[in-house]
């Protein structure tokens, strides 16, 4: 994020949607993970004008609130894709060979990890252990899990969601 | 009247990402198709733990254990087994050895060596319905903490139990407890730490999706006995199955009274909140995970003051992992002397362990204390995948060590592994064989490391950066034998200055895989070779002359254009061009090109 | 919407329910109890071998006696269906042949309560299957 | 108090319970290195993140080092502060911060000056071992105050404990994690589109060149060479309290006279005092609060009190940021600066004759935010700023140490005529309760039309957060707030907006002990003793001067005849007060 980045325009409808989630929250500061969970889930991402609005229903500095969310990793600035593409580096996937899973990926996709395929159809995120090792490597795309994963199985999942 | 036969399916994560709510599904239509419904129950339970063969289906009362069921295997497993009481010999699993088919689960080795406390639950009871808990007599031992023990009495127990913390350091239960009763507060809380974030471990998950009510029950015993009424569970966001299984069960404990005011009649109000994670490691971290339920960056503090003194909000905090909740209500039902049968001298009781890696039987196991690791591995796991030859198993995640051929007879507790150099850890484990090198591994770690440092005290955030980018060199066949050297100062002082556990166990993995794997780092820094074959930039590509016949297949697949030659001689490699991708290799009919 | 008052309640709420998952831990175990298994092939279908089997589960559980009831394949007796094989702890399995439901309350009465034999025992030694 | 017995370095050491094993090193002479550490005790501050490791030592006993900035003596600890192990292990880290930190301290503002290069003094670091990335962020240093060099941060805190514990003002946080943390306003924007209210009292606790001021010596060399300028200069209070620090004098030491010298031989063509301001500042705004104050007290409910300072302009920034709902509470007083540049380039100008754009008016201040305070637009008359632009204590004796002045030979030198001159009131404004003490000695004699039996007004002094009095004003009684750090402004205008405030007039200054504590004075590097000594400093310049009220101050009863007429007047109102400006960080969103 820097400062030259694109500006989001929120409706007044959103802002008053994030007011509520606050609110539902007891505008307590103490809740301001639970917040920003809940407002990430209603928005996709954390944009700097959704943080800067939290911060004002939370009574917190809104330089709290961007050092809290660049401090999680669940956390994120910029939106997903349409699909969004994780895929578990846990142990397990990685001596099972999740690194070259992840070169196929980057490769065919063109972007790097963290980053959103300029049609906005697919990023792709990297998790610590999804916790379906007898599986691994997995790759999810949304909410559908791709167990053993090899590299030249790659294009074949993405080419389902074309 | 009560069904005749139940069908007990995985629904635990990794089986779930195998299709098993499909399969549940297709096994009700079924049975009510086929008119079996009143006869057979579906019940989507826990892990059961072999997630290398899910989704598996456990049949009762026959105890038949159908591994990898796809959703359209329903209709043979209730036509033939529901309806005519065969079973279906293609679904059961196969002894790897002589591949015979075995039908129940107690004679797979898998299951063989294993007890079940934490687990005893998982896979036997539906998640989702408080009475399958309560009739296997859950909450029984919050009545009688409240009726017939008391709290210091419980506490008691659990010290005469030996109960100690499964989270990692195992430190005693019943001392935690102590401390956060004595210390006095208009206020205190009892925390469940489900922040489990070792790459490779998954058991508080498995627990929490297949037991939830266990983790609610022991919790609500601790707050009884530290005096607190607020419960918290801090669990990750990446885990919305457990998420969603929580609400359900702190929903209906709400409901039958089991939370809330007055709970059995005892007088005593308690009740939980959730707490979401949002993917940072460090919060497994006590300190670290109360000031993210402040909502707070989750970066530690100094200890002293311990939680139990000034923890969440300020006041007298007990935290304790989800493992060690589970085994609260139980050694409360069957006694201390039943649960400290079972384990060594000092650690009592069983660990659940993670096993995953290059095992045949990957899986969530729970072993009693005191088993070797090659029990674990050889029984258990059913050896090395592709008969290829054990190398090393990492215990303790990140923050523990690699253990090897020699480590493998030592009974594991919590003392042994840390005088073998790792640690208990919470419970990952993970089984690496010759294809692995070691050095890359420690800076897998190490990466993992550098990623989740919270960045607070200069040792954890510099040093472990400055770690990784030697072994980086290393593995680059750039490392020198100062390099060496550093590494290994650097390590030790990182350890005994970091401000938490997390980096004081970081460079864990680089010192014992530089202590037992010596000769790996020689190799890589003196010969400039990576004896295993994975760090790429030590790797040639070269053309076995003898075999290649000059097809050119080679040189067209070569991306970058590094192989020469005209058809039917021999071709070359430039090792300089090439990016050792190993299309050549792959295209290759006549196995004319080797890998060094 | 069943509020729990003490642990007095909370007992007799565990004993009812125990009847509907107990029979996963009883089947963990099986050689400690009355074991019980009915042949379900098609044809054993056809001659009331699930009725049979019902009243065996049903009846045992209200006589108080621990017992698990299983299916199995065709034992190859068709002549005599429904066939079922007792086994009471320390004793060899006995096959009782034409098991309709006064018959399974014979059994049940006489020999798993008595230790009496019944008539019907098919004496041949056959191939057990799993 | 139990007494706790333990060993450090093999010396028995008996310390209260619940110290730190650093503070129970300090009683036996064991100096412990420390970097992150800042225990600024008079003001309540206690920064021990345990961050940097480098006060690490040896606990007999334990497994790893401890942090002993941070850790609690036990009865029977024994202690190694340099073992080996201990030592290596410093200099380790110690090699590790300087391996992500950049090597150009030849031309750092901080050099010589700077905790961490002082430190690899100490520790003797002739190489870094560790070679690797560095940290690459952006420098900011287009702020008209405060210039940030993010690559230069070593994680300290200091700074986000100052801007968020202490003054509230929440600019700052640590952002991102582990090697990529850093501490940043939010979306690491600039800081003009933060809350930052330029109080720099982040840039006064920096132990490294990260934060430092916006540096104006060069521009001034320039303009005093310059034969078409007139060059006037204007120096606060509280730096002639602390300038001698940087000539290591000690704290406390007052340089009044050798300071006007400097400036003087610097080539300003007259050098003046703040202080004048100060007194007027005291007859406007002393006669704001007594007609606030009789209105009030009439029944007029259009009149709101309690009546505020507005002198400081941190604290200004605050208040148009924070507490945009009590724009109308604060004195429209503009501050001693700004009423020394708007009476300069208007009487003074004309008095010399000199055209407007041709008078450059410095002012030498204590302070950051009078950087920031004289570019306002408000402040300037057809973009002519009225205080051209202001440097700090610092920059003041780095220019004299540049310039060749031997800086202790100097002789005492008097302010010139006629806006150097000043009462023992306008010296106070230096120090926390010192405007309110000035407003107070005012107003009471102008109000009950008395002498005041006596000047000074012991219960409104001191270094207490929050401070309340209540003088007699001939037998109404007046309630009296003080508060200097935002944090305890907070607390009182908090109040305020619940209706719960009993105050009639309050003063607040920014920082800790007011202008002495500001953040362009010398640095203290966490020594508070040497604010209450520049305190002590100020009180004895104000006892030592034969006029201590400002409106006995003869010119200023000048400056009201010949030109302003009478406070409050229209002209005074035209010149000497100001609005103030809703200037809360607006969330942009359309609808």
């Amino acid at each position: 994020m820097t400062q030259d980045q694109v500006k989001v325009e929120l409706k007044e409808s959103d802002v008053q949607k994030i007011k509520t989630i606050c609110a539902e929250f007891d505008n307590n500061g103490g809740e301001l993970i639970n917040v920003l969970h809940k407002t990430q889930n209603t928005f996709g991402y954390l944009p700097a004008e959704v943080q800067e609005v939290v911060a004002q229903g939370l009574n917190v500095s809104v330089a709290k609130v961007y050092g809290v969310v660049t401090f999680y990793s669940y956390f994120t600035m910029i939106p997903k894709g349409e699909h969004p593409i994780s895929l578990c580096t846990g142990t397990a996937c990685y001596v099972r060979g999740a690194d070259k899973v992840l070169d196929e990926l980057k490769k065919v996709l063109e972007i790097e990890v963290g980053e959103t395929t300029a049609d906005g159809k697919f990023s792709i995120n990297c998790l610590r252990c999804v916790g379906a090792c007898g599986l691994a490597p997995v790759v999810m795309v949304g909410d559908k899990t791709y167990g053993r994963v090899a590299p030249e199985m790659i294009k074949g999942i993405l080419e389902e969601y074309q | 009247m009560a069904y005749k036969m139940h069908l007990l399916v995985c629904g635990g994560t990794g089986c779930q990402a195998s299709e098993s709510a499909a399969l549940v599904e297709n096994l009700k239509k079924e049975l009510e198709e086929q008119q079996l419904d009143s006869f057979a129950q579906v019940v989507m339970t826990g892990c059961f733990g072999f997630c290398e063969k899910g989704p598996i289906v456990k049949i009762i009362p026959d105890n038949t254990f159908y591994t990898q069921v796809s959703p359209e295997n329903a209709g043979v497993i209730v036509s033939e087994h529901v309806a005519k009481g065969r079973r279906v010999d293609y679904l059961l699993y196969k002894n790897p050895e002589d591949n015979t088919p075995i039908a129940e689960s107690k004679n797979m080795n898998f299951y063989k060596k294993q007890i079940r406390i934490a687990l005893r639950n998982c896979g036997i009871i539906n998640p989702e319905n408080i009475e399958e808990y309560i009739a296997r007599d859950g909450y029984l031992a919050l009545g009688k903490v409240f009726q017939e023990l008391g709290a210091e009495n419980t506490i008691q127990v659990l010290k005469d139990a030996g109960l100690r913390g499964r989270g990692g350091a195992g430190f005693p239960t019943a001392i935690k407890w102590e401390l956060t009763r004595k210390n006095e507060a208009d206020q205190k809380y009892v925390v469940c730490n489900a922040d489990e974030g070792d790459p490779g471990a998954f058991m508080d998950r498995s627990i929490l999706e297949g037991d939830p009510h266990a983790v609610i029950e022991a919790m609500a015993i601790n707050g009884y006995c530290v005096g607190a009424t607020k419960g918290l569970i801090y669990i990750r966001a990446e885990y919305p199955l457990a998420i969603q299984r929580l609400k359900i069960a702190l929903n209906q404990a709400r409901n039958y009274g089991l939370l809330g005011n007055d709970i059995l009649g005892s007088g005593f109000d308690f009740d939980i909140e959730l707490r979401y994670g949002a993917g940072a490691f460090v919060c497994g971290e006590e300190t670290a995970l109360i000031h993210s339920m402040e909502g707070f960056r989750g970066e530690p503090t100094l200890k002293p003051p311990y939680p139990a003194q000034s923890g969440y909000l300020n006041k007298p905090t007990n935290v304790n992992n989800v493992e060690t909740l589970a085994n609260v209500p139980v050694i409360i039902n069957k006694g201390p002397e039943w649960f400290n049968q079972i384990g060594t001298e000092k650690s009592k009781g069983t660990k659940v362990f993670a096993l995953a890696g290059k095992v045949n039987n990957v899986g969530l196991i729970e072993v009693p204390m005191g088993i070797t690791l090659r029990e674990v591995i050889f029984e258990i796991g059913g050896g090395i995948k592709n008969n290829k030859k054990f190398k090393a198993v990492q215990t303790g995640g990140p923050s523990g060590g690699c253990l090897t051929e020699k480590d493998l007879d030592i009974s594991i507790d919590y003392e042994n592994l840390i005088a073998a150099g790792s640690m208990m850890g919470s419970g990952g484990m993970i089984v690496m064989d010759e294809d692995d090198c070691m050095v890359d591994v420690a800076k897998y770690f190490l990466d993992f490391t550098v990623e989740e440092s919270c960045g607070k005290c200069a040792p954890c955030r510099i040093g472990n950066k400055r770690l990784y980018e030697l072994l980086d060199k290393i593995t680059k066949g750039k490392g020198t034998k100062q390099d060496l050297e550093i590494l290994q100062n650097l390590g030790g002082v990182i350890k005994d200055t970091s401000l938490c556990g997390l980096g004081q166990s970081s460079p864990n993995p680089v010192l014992s895989t530089m202590r037992n794997f010596e000769d790996e780092y020689h190799a890589h820094v003196h010969d400039h070779k990576c004896p295993s074959g994975v760090c790429k930039s030590l790797m040639t590509y070269e053309i076995i002359p003898d075999n290649c016949v000059g097809c050119t297949a080679c040189v067209r697949v070569c991306p970058v254009g590094a192989i020469t030659g005209n058809k039917k001689e021999v071709h070359l490699i430039s090792a300089e061009l090439c990016i050792k991708c190993g299309a050549c290799m792959e295209r290759c009919k006549f196995d004319a090109i080797t890998v060094n | 919407m069943t509020r729990v008052k003490n642990l007095d309640d909370l007992r007799k709420m565990r004993d009812q329910l125990q009847s509907k998952t107990n029979l996963r831990d009883k089947s963990e175990k099986p050689e400690d109890m009355v074991q019980i298994k009915v042949a379900m092939a098609t044809c054993c279908i056809a001659s009331g071998s699930r009725d049979t089997m019902n009243f065996f589960v049903d009846e045992l559980e209200k006589r108080n006696i621990e017992a698990i009831v299983t299916q199995t394949g065709c034992m190859g007796y068709c002549y005599a269906e429904p066939t079922v094989e007792v086994t009471v702890p320390e004793k060899e399995p006995i096959i009782f042949g034409n098991v309709d439901t006064p018959k399974a309350d014979e059994i049940i009465e006489k020999y798993i309560k008595g230790g009496e034999m019944v008539d019907g025992i098919i004496p041949v030694n056959y191939q057990k299957i799993d | 108090m139990t007494k706790i017995k333990l060993t450090i370095d093999k010396k028995e050491v008996k310390v209260e319970q619940g110290s730190t094993l650093l503070e129970a090193a300090k009683k036996v002479g064991i100096d412990i290195p420390t970097l992150c550490y800042m225990h600024l005790d008079d003001i309540n501050v206690n920064h021990k993140p345990g961050g940097c490791r480098v006060c690490s030592v040896e606990v007999e006993g334990r497994r790893n080092l401890a942090p002993a900035c941070a850790t609690e003596v036990a009865d029977g600890m024994v202690i190694r502060t340099n073992s080996v192990r201990v030592l290596n292990a410093r200099r380790t880290v110690l090699s590790l911060i300087l391996s992500d930190h950049p090597k150009d301290c030849l031309s750092c503002a901080k050099s010589g000056n700077c905790d961490l290069q002082n430190m690899a003094i100490r520790f003797g670091i002739r190489e870094t071992p560790y070679e690797g990335c560095e940290i690459s962020r952006y420098k900011e240093d287009f702020s008209p105050s405060i210039i940030r060099d993010m690559d230069k941060c070593i994680v300290c805190r200091r700074c986000e404990t100052m801007c968020n514990d202490f003054q509230t003002v929440g600019a700052l946080s640590a952002i991102n994690r582990g090697f990529n943390s850093v501490v940043a306003p939010a979306f690491q924007m600039d800081l003009e589109h933060s809350t930052c209210t330029y109080c720099g009292q982040c840039v006064a606790v920096c132990p490294t060149g990260a934060l430092t001021e916006v540096d104006h010596t060069n521009k001034l060399i320039r303009d005093l060479a310059n034969p078409n300028k007139t060059v006037i200069v204007q120096t606060a209070p509280a730096v002639r309290a602390a300038l001698g620090e940087c000539f290591d004098l000690k704290p406390g030491t007052l340089v009044t006279g050798k300071m006007t010298a400097a400036l003087r031989e610097l080539g300003f063509n007259y050098v003046f005092d703040t202080d004048f301001a100060a007194d007027l500042t005291i007859m406007e705004e002393g006669t704001e609060i007594l007609n606030r104050l009789s209105k009030h007290l009439a029944g007029d409910k259009s009149v709101k009190l309690p009546i505020l300072t507005s002198c400081c302009p941190g604290w200004v920034n605050f208040f148009e940021q924070q507490f945009t709902d009590l724009l109308d509470v604060p004195s429209t007083a503009k501050s001693p600066q700004q009423m020394f540049g708007a009476i300069a380039k208007t009487y003074f100008a004309d008095k010399i004759n000199v055209k407007r754009e041709d008078l450059v008016v410095v002012s030498i201040m204590p302070c950051l935010a009078k950087k920031y305070e004289c570019q306002r637009e408000e402040f300037k008359v057809d973009g002519n700023p009225d205080v051209d632009y202001s440097i700090s204590t610092r920059e003041l004796a780095a220019l004299i140490k540049r310039a060749n002045i031997d800086f202790m030979s100097l002789s005492d030198e008097e302010f010139d005529a006629p806006m150097g001159e000043s009462t023992g009131a306008g010296v106070i404004f230096g120090t926390t309760g010192g405007v309110i003490e000035a407003a107070v000695r005012t107003a009471y004699e102008l109000h009950t039309n008395k002498k005041l039996p006596k000047v000074d007004f012991h219960e409104l002094r001191g270094m207490q957060g929050i401070r309340q009095a209540t003088i007699d004003f001939d037998g109404f009684p007046v309630n009296i707030g003080i508060a200097h750090g935002l944090g305890h402004a907070r607390e009182l205008l908090e109040k305020i907006q619940k209706g719960e405030s009993e105050f009639h007039a309050i003063e607040i200054m920014a920082c800790p002990g007011g202008c002495i504590g500001g953040g362009g004075q010398p640095l203290h590097h966490a020594d508070l003793s040497i604010l209450a000594k520049r305190m002590e400093a100020i009180y004895k310049e104000d006892g030592n001067k034969v006029l201590r009220k400002s409106h006995e101050n003869p010119s200023i009863i000048k400056l009201y005849e010949e030109f302003l007429g009478k406070p409050m007047s229209e002209k005074a109102h035209h010149l000497l007060h100001t609005n103030y400006i809703n200037r809360s960080k607006k969330v942009i969103y359309i609808q």
